[in-house]
């Protein structure tokens, strides 16, 4: 085997002059800076609104400017650094946390090619053969940024605050990284504006639906939101890993967040909802006009801001999971569920290139399903505990500590007939002793 | 491309873990640094697949990985479990076995 | 296919020492009888073997080949000459005098005794392998064995410092036995490169071996038998063992078990190492002068009976070794004649000391004195073993020494001077012991000491008339060894000296054989 | 241009903007400091600080970390075995099905063993 | 593309083995605690006498499957089946349950706390640890495929393979637990560690080669001879880990601690097949592969073997502990082998496999007894301890003994025949050095195994001292055989040395 294409390059892709690059690269910049921005007051509004408030009113046009005082506010605050804290970590762990969400947007195609002062070049900063897995990299660097927060500060609630975050996000992040593979098998590409390409037909949203309804759970645990933002669980955890942290340096990890927020939801967007193409009745508008020159921008956009709309309509209305509900349904549910997803593509698509009727599939894939189905009926619906626990149930004397009877604690059982008190002192603890004394 | 810079950087890679295995005394830490060995082998093995023009070198790099992640959880369990007996994960502490 | 004589030789004690050890544990004196049982049938073949080569009457005794280790060339592969023969029956003639004369020593001891008498079978058997063995590789295999159960039964069985008497035999003869099993992987190798990988002897024999190949190799075999019959400066371990060993065990390891070694000398270096065997030859002859004074002298020192024993066996050692590298026929023939001979007389020697300790409790000469008056019997076996050491004619030591002394005589003068002195010493120790021992006042303590009795004298008697036979009536033995040795002696290619001639200076390189 | 160059230039941009404004803050902000402003923060009377990078946490996170880490592994084969599938055929298939089945297996040993019970 | 051919027959051992364990999994996942002692046992007996079977059908197949990352061929199968004979006595061992009042060698919940209540309650219910069949099955996979693997990355993965679970098998003992894991992690850190040097090393020989195959390896090298560092450093640093694998010094450090720590059990299966294996591969790489190279790597192996005789056979002298002192016998050993490895000669390979059976059979045995002699705390493994064993149970000593001597290469024992084939493939090779060498660290080497002798036929018995266990069937067959096939393969060594040769010939 040798290797066909040994150039890193993508057609269409490294030919920028530096000016348009450095154009583009500004403009991803404030892209984050600005959706951050915007999307903060949108939360606050959306929510408010679900809730019957207002919402931020009172800074600029309908409050509109509110988060852009708020972060020059927090930028004028006073930087406390704990003395338990590890400092040059401390430090570190915001900036690890807020360089590699401003990363993602680099590969995501925002448009076709456009023209900006005369030069042709694409709406997107650059592509690799490897971009999506470029985006789950960068994504887990953002991930140490919590980790280290948490660690660093030298405090009990950061650090368990950090651990959750960890354990959190690489859980979801495998479910995320397995819903991706549905995609890859139909695009045949891992470059995200291959896999715009692709879409053209028909959006991989639809034909992979689960896949795409994973991918959207998954993509809140990783970024840590309600209702799954358990890292910083204000009522179990004050503020998670965040507690320590105050002034711009707490900022930045709002920031991250946010920005975070607009990658996954902007690769959610490329990879199932079509990308930048215009959704269905208006794509087939005047042969395509509104797939060409900068009304991509708007479609692409359009549907960020829906996700993020999700997102926030979510906060607005689940409440916080369980922490072990919350793994459960991500190692127990969600990972199966794509694994046995991944299997059933895969025999899909194998089927179709093997060139056998659809029909048939149909035929033996219900078959399949139904004799699945069936099996299914014969497991147990709730296993017993595997192994009985051998507490031995004591016999509980509810008279034992005192003349006032207590209730029994787990384990105990409350015999029917109570003892009077006065009388039984003898057998005061408990009734398997004389057992226990014979093992030993 | 030259691939001397990988090399270099591989064998530099390769050195700091080696050296942190000998001198380290925390077991996570040694461990870690043994990983740090694996993967300077893979640029290695990436490097001269490139050279050579072949995926040979490559598919070692997917195998490293699964036998990197293997080791990860084997090192993890034993240490975790030691680290949970006698609390302390530091290797000069495990010293009941001396010569 | 004739009947296989040899391999039912060593069968037979094999089988006795097996079902010695099967015996139920508590039935000791069973077991004895059991043990004692197999020795003389196995007697009564090694006899008839004997017959063949000595009165030429013709029992169907022929040399035995079966395939072994064909990977390695080896096989079992028996056969037997003069020189094996002669030590072929000491052994089977010793072993059930030896097996009597230990009926009681194992007794005291909270083990039980068949252990012992299992691992005296075992050793018989292993030590008649080595002696009828013409393969390298049996013959290695047997000579590094018997020492396991011989370490047992010191090891065991014995005086109080036997636990270090024990280890110090089996380091110093393993230490030896592994040197010689690098030896013997070199000359198999050499067989190897001669596209014949081969450890039967005779094809070994017939190897062209250089002659640097040839030191290195002949240094392997030298050392590891130079410390089997322990020669100056390698025999350390034979007083503690013979110290510390019971009597018997100590008679049964110097006066047959340790020929093994010497025999190995004559009938495997020798023959294998010619150029090297005459290179070496004046140094080891110094050695072996060496141990016989060394030997001698040490022995007037000792206060402890065995002990003396033991060292008066390193200069009879001496003399074997001397005649083996006088590399002359007369020497040689001694030699191997002498083995016997000090098979028999140490054993005799070993055997009444026991008896005197066993009565006494006691091994140190100072405890005993005016024995030959509660004892007349008793004293009287006891200078007659004595006297046999000392090769007084005509008994059966003397001729050997004779010959030994004259054949070194021819080639190394001085060497032969020296060891001469070897007898005026040895002449000294014994009859000292005697004097100490068995004459002089009573001791208070042996007063009341019981005479030789039967099974005792059942012991002894064989030794004696053996001793007297082989003094007086040599020729069948002597002409039996002498046709064995003359081909040795040739195949060292040295010239033989005239008789009484000067010293012939060493012949200028051989062609090889 | 590599195509990789242009992340370089987005990474300096964020790095500049994320250094500039901890600069910025920690010279613009307020510092009055005091020793309770200092302590660590926790509900107690008497905060108990974790030491930096110590502190014993259940082994749960352990676990996960290393479930974590076959699954990522079964990813990293997962993917191009996807991006190429169509030129892998029946063989590639039922290889990858092969190779799923074997990483299943330890995660239901696992799950039925209780590994994956938060509790 | 074209799909890969599989020899599925040919590698139906290996597909066997590691079936079993993949079930042994389910099995753990699926079976009721109370059955499951009772069917994994089952499972991996069955499935080690099958794969047994297999090979022995096999045997005299000469072939590169797996699309050449595999060889089938005489040095292979013969490891393998050793290997295989080998894990069948191991496993009962580890199902031996008499001796701990009910319960084996092993931690009930390897991860439990030792103390714990959660313990004491799985003790007081008799629950077994059962993870161990199926590691040890993986673990005899890993070891069968070592000796074929016939590419480096083959190579490399089934050294992993066969150590990670024995990392986990050696942190597992019921007593003295922390002893148990730190040997764990000892062996853990210092394997990883010595893996990595070698992926390492094995990155380098593919910059050079250009290959992973063996066979094309040694063509580049007949290629483009001599011509630089790169492949001399590949070399050496593949050799690393492989001596480290088979403790060799000064890559040995971890033996003792780790033979001490782990459950004696383990420690038998571990001395025994992962130094056949480990050996079994370094031939093959060394000899198939680095063939070409061998005026180079001859040297290195040359000091590497002195050393390693020496050093095993001397500071074995000062050892307390008999686990410590098979140990350094066992590094002692290496050395050996290793005479005859730096031979390169025609004999040698057949030399090895027969010394690495003949070795590896005494060293269970050997390891057997000793989880036999036991006071209050478990296995009484100080020497002192085992003084006067003789008086106390003779026949126990004696078998004792009898490895021992196997140890020592006495005659009439398979050690001598072992030492014998050897040293005669290295003095073949002109090796003289070595085999000089050799012979001195035998002597020093039979000064401890007859101390040990000594100590327990000749000295009083302590009144104190710990007691024999009586075994189950699997322990008495285990020890018996190995007894057996110690003395029968010292008198009649033919029939294997046999083997051994006709098995010597690798498939390139």
């Amino acid at each position: 085997m040798v290797a066909e294409n040994t150039t890193d390059e993508i057609a269409g892709f490294g030919g920028d002059p530096w000016w348009i690059i450095a154009i583009k690269c500004l403009a991803i910049f404030v892209i984050c800076v600005v959706l951050t921005l915007f999307n903060i007051v949108f939360e606050r509004k959306v929510v408010a609104r679900m809730q019957h408030r207002v919402g931020p009113n009172r800074t600029g046009p309908f409050g509109a400017l509110q988060s852009l005082a708020d972060g020059v506010k927090l930028m004028f605050k006073e930087d406390i650094i704990p003395k338990a804290a590890d400092k040059v970590v401390y430090i570190l762990a915001p900036i690890i946390a807020v360089i590699p969400s401003f990363l993602i947007l680099a590969v995501i195609p925002m448009g076709p090619e456009v023209s900006i002062f005369g030069e042709t070049t694409r709406l997107q900063l650059t592509d690799l053969p490897v971009a999506v897995l470029f985006t789950l990299a960068i994504a887990s660097v953002g991930v140490y940024g919590l980790m280290l927060a948490g660690w660093s500060s030298g405090s009990t609630y950061p650090l368990l605050g950090g651990l959750r975050s960890t354990a959190q996000v690489i859980s979801y992040e495998l479910v995320m990284g397995l819903s991706f593979v549905g995609v890859f098998l139909f695009a045949g590409t891992m470059s995200t504006s291959g896999i715009v390409e692709e879409q053209e037909r028909l959006w991989f949203g639809i034909i992979l639906l689960p896949s795409f309804v994973i991918y959207l759970i998954s993509m809140i645990g990783e970024t840590n939101r309600a209702p799954f933002d358990l890292p910083e669980a204000e009522g179990e955890l004050v503020a998670g890993w965040g507690t320590e942290y105050s002034s711009i340096k707490y900022a930045m990890f709002f920031l991250a967040e946010y920005i975070n927020m607009v990658n996954v939801s902007a690769i959610a967007t490329t990879l199932f909802l079509g990308g930048w193409r215009a959704p269905w009745p208006l794509s087939a508008v005047n042969d395509g006009m509104f797939n060409t020159g900068w009304w991509p921008l708007l479609w692409f956009f359009g549907k960020v801001i829906l996700l993020i709309f999700v997102f926030v309509w979510l906060r607005g209305t689940l409440p916080r999971l369980r922490y072990d509900q919350f793994m459960h349904f991500c190692w127990k549910r969600l990972l199966p569920i794509s694994l046995v997803w991944i299997v059933l593509v895969a025999a899909m698509r194998l089927a179709f290139n093997e060139g056998i009727e659809r029909n048939d599939i149909l035929l033996y894939g219900g078959i399949a399903v139904a004799v699945l189905l069936v099996a299914s009926l014969l497991i147990p619906e709730k296993k017993q505990p595997e192994e009985p626990e051998v507490v031995e149930q004591a016999e509980f004397d509810a008279y034992a500590s005192g003349p006032h009877p207590v209730p029994p604690l787990p384990g105990q059982r409350f015999t029917a007939a109570p003892r009077i008190p006065a009388t039984s002192t003898a057998s005061s603890t408990s009734d398997d002793s004389p057992e226990e004394g014979s093992r030993a | 491309m030259s691939p001397t810079p990988y090399l270099v950087l591989s064998v530099i890679l390769f050195s700091i873990g080696a050296a942190g295995v000998l001198t380290r005394r925390n077991a996570l830490v040694a461990f870690m640094c043994v990983e740090l060995m694996l993967n300077a082998g893979n640029l290695a093995f990436v490097t001269f697949a490139r050279m050579h023009g072949n995926l040979d070198g490559q598919m070692v790099a997917f195998f490293v990985m699964v036998v990197a992640a293997a080791e990860v959880v084997v090192g993890l369990a034993i240490i975790v479990t030691i680290f949970r007996t006698r609390r302390s994960a530091s290797v000069d502490d495990a010293s009941l076995l001396k010569l | 296919m004739t009947f296989p004589w040899l391999t039912t030789l060593i069968a037979l004690p094999a089988l006795g020492a097996l079902l010695t050890a099967l015996v139920p544990s508590g039935r000791g004196t069973l077991a004895k009888q059991v043990a004692i049982g197999a020795a003389l049938v196995t007697l009564v073949v090694g006899a008839l073997i004997s017959l063949q080569y000595l009165f030429d009457i013709d029992m169907g005794v022929e040399a035995e080949t079966y395939e072994w280790i064909p990977e390695f060339g080896a096989s079992w592969a028996l056969d037997v000459d003069g020189i094996s023969l002669a030590l072929i029956a000491l052994t089977v003639l010793a072993t059930p005098i030896v097996a009597l004369a230990m009926w009681r020593e194992a007794e005291d001891e909270t083990r039980d005794p068949k252990a012992f008498f299992a691992l005296l079978l075992s050793v018989e058997a292993l030590t008649l392998t080595a002696f009828a063995s013409r393969d390298l590789l049996l013959f290695y295999i047997v000579f590094e064995a018997m020492l396991i159960p011989l370490y047992f039964m010191i090891g065991m069985y014995g005086g109080p410092q036997r636990r270090y008497a024990a280890v110090k035999f089996l380091l110093y003869n393993l230490v030896g036995g592994l040197l010689m099993l690098a030896a013997v992987i070199g000359l198999y190798v050499q067989s190897v490169d001669a596209g014949a990988p081969s450890f039967f002897v005779p094809d070994l024999v017939a190897l062209d071996i250089d002659t640097d190949t040839q030191r290195w190799l002949f240094l392997g075999f030298m050392i590891a038998f130079a410390i089997k019959a322990p020669l100056w400066p390698f025999h350390t371990w034979l007083p503690d063992a013979a110290a510390e060993a019971t009597p018997s065990n100590a008679a049964f390891l110097s006066g047959v078990v340790d020929k093994v070694g010497t025999y190995g000398m004559i009938a495997l270096v020798l023959p294998l190492f010619p150029d090297a065997s005459r290179e070496f030859a004046p140094a080891i002859v110094v050695l072996a002068v060496v141990s016989i004074i060394y030997g001698a002298l040490l022995a007037i020192g000792q206060t402890d009976m065995k002990r003396l024993i033991g060292y008066t066996s390193i200069s009879h050692f001496g003399f074997i070794v001397l005649g083996i590298f006088a590399l002359t026929g007369e020497a040689a023939s001694g030699a191997t004649l002498y083995m016997v001979n000090h098979g028999l007389s140490t054993i005799a020697l070993f055997v009444i000391v026991g008896f005197m300790i066993a009565r006494r409790g006691s091994r140190q000469v100072g405890d005993f004195g005016g024995v030959q008056k509660p004892a007349p019997k008793l004293a009287g076996v006891f200078l007659f073993a004595g006297l046999s050491g000392l090769a007084l004619p005509p008994l059966s030591t003397f001729l050997s020494e004779f010959l030994v002394i004259s054949g070194t005589f021819l080639r190394y003068r001085p060497a032969a001077i020296v060891a001469t002195l070897g007898i005026v010493l040895a002449a000294l120790y014994i009859l000292w012991l005697y004097q100490r021992t068995m004459t002089g006042p009573v001791r208070p303590d042996v007063e009341g000491m019981a005479d030789l009795r039967t099974r005792e004298a059942v012991v002894v008697a064989p030794l004696f008339a053996l001793i007297l036979l082989v003094g007086f009536f040599p020729k069948p033995l002597v002409d039996v060894i002498d046709e064995a040795v003359e081909p040795t002696i040739v195949e060292v290619d040295v010239e033989r000296p005239e008789p009484l001639a000067p010293v012939a200076e060493p012949v200028e390189e051989g062609t090889g054989r | 241009m590599n195509a990789y160059a242009p992340i370089l230039g987005l990474i300096a941009i964020a790095a500049v903007f994320a250094i500039g404004s901890i600069v910025f803050s920690s010279v613009a902000g307020p510092k009055r400091f005091n020793r309770v402003r200092l302590d660590s923060y926790e509900c107690g009377i008497e905060p108990t600080p974790q030491p930096v990078g110590g502190g014993r946490f259940p082994v749960k996170y352990y676990l996960t970390a290393m479930t974590f880490i076959i699954f990522d592994i079964e990813i990293i084969f997962l993917y191009p075995w996807a991006v190429r599938f169509d030129h892998l055929g029946v063989w590639g298939f039922f290889t990858m099905l092969t190779f799923i089945f074997l990483i299943t297996v330890p995660f239901v040993y696992e799950w039925r063993r209780g590994g994956l019970d938060w509790d | 593309m074209n799909a890969p051919t599989l020899e599925y027959v040919e590698l139906a051992p290996l597909i066997t083995v590691f079936g079993a364990a993949v079930v042994g999994v389910l099995i753990e996942a699926f079976v009721p605690r109370r059955l499951r002692h009772l069917v994994q046992v089952a499972l991996t007996l069955l499935a080690l006498l099958a794969a047994l079977v297999q090979i022995i059908l096999l045997a005299g197949t000469e072939l590169v499957g797996a699309v050449g990352a595999v060889a089938v061929d005489g040095p292979a199968l013969f490891l393998q089946g050793t290997i295989l004979v080998l894990a069948i006595i191991s496993v009962g061992f580890f199902a031996e349950r008499r001796l701990e009042g009910g319960g084996d060698a092993f931690a009930p919940a390897a991860s439990s706390l030792p103390g714990s209540e959660e313990e004491r309650v799985l003790v007081r219910q008799g629950m077994l640890q059962t993870e161990v069949y199926p590691l040890a099955l993986f673990a005899v996979g890993g070891m069968m495929l070592f000796p074929a693997a016939n590419d480096l990355l083959m190579l490399f993965i089934a050294l992993e393979v066969m150590s990670l679970p024995l990392y986990l098998l050696c942190g597992m003992a019921r007593r003295r637990r922390l002893l148990s894991q730190e040997a764990a992690l000892k062996y853990f850190l210092l394997g990883a560690f010595s893996s990595a040097i070698f992926l390492f090393g094995m990155a380098f020989v593919y910059g050079y080669a250009g290959t992973l195959r063996f066979g094309e390896i040694s063509e580049a090298l007949t290629a483009n001879l001599g011509q630089d560092g790169i492949l001399l450093a590949g070399v050496g640093l593949m050799a690393v880990g492989l001596l480290f694998k088979v403790g060799a010094v000064p890559f040995h450090s971890w033996t003792p601690d780790v033979y001490q720590g782990a459950p004696t059990a383990i420690t038998g299966f571990m001395a025994a097949c992962t130094k056949l294996a480990a050996f079994g591969a370094m031939v093959r790489l060394f000899y198939v592969a680095f063939g070409g190279l061998r005026t180079d790597w001859q040297p290195m192996l040359w000091a590497v073997a002195i050393a390693t005789m020496l050093v095993g056979a001397v500071v074995a002298l000062t050892q307390t502990d008999i686990k410590r002192m098979l140990a350094y016998s066992s590094i002692a050993h290496a050395g050996f082998v290793l005479t005859a490895l730096v031979a390169a000669d025609s004999s040698a390979t057949a030399a090895i496999l027969f010394y690495l059976a003949t070795y590896g059979i005494a060293t269970l045995g050997a390891f057997a007894v000793v989880t036999l002699v036991r006071d209050s705390g478990g296995e009484a493994t100080h020497l002192a301890k085992w003084a006067g064993l003789g008086k106390r149970s003779p026949l126990l000593a004696a078998t004792f003994a009898l490895f021992l001597l196997a140890f020592a290469g006495i005659p009439l024992t398979s050690g001598f025949v072992g030492k014998l084939s050897v040293f005669t493939a290295a003095l073949d090779g002109g090796a003289a050095p070595l085999v000089i060498v050799g012979v001195i660290a035998s002597a020093v080497a039979a000064f401890f195994y007859v101390r040990v002798i000594v100590l327990m036929f000749f000295s009083d018995p302590a009144p104190e001292g710990p007691t024999v266990a009586v075994p189950s069937l699997w322990t008495a067959v285990g020890i018996t055989l190995g007894a057996a096939a110690t003395l029968l393969l010292g008198v009649v060594p033919g029939p294997l040395l046999d083997l051994a040769q006709q098995a010597s010939v690798f498939v390139r």
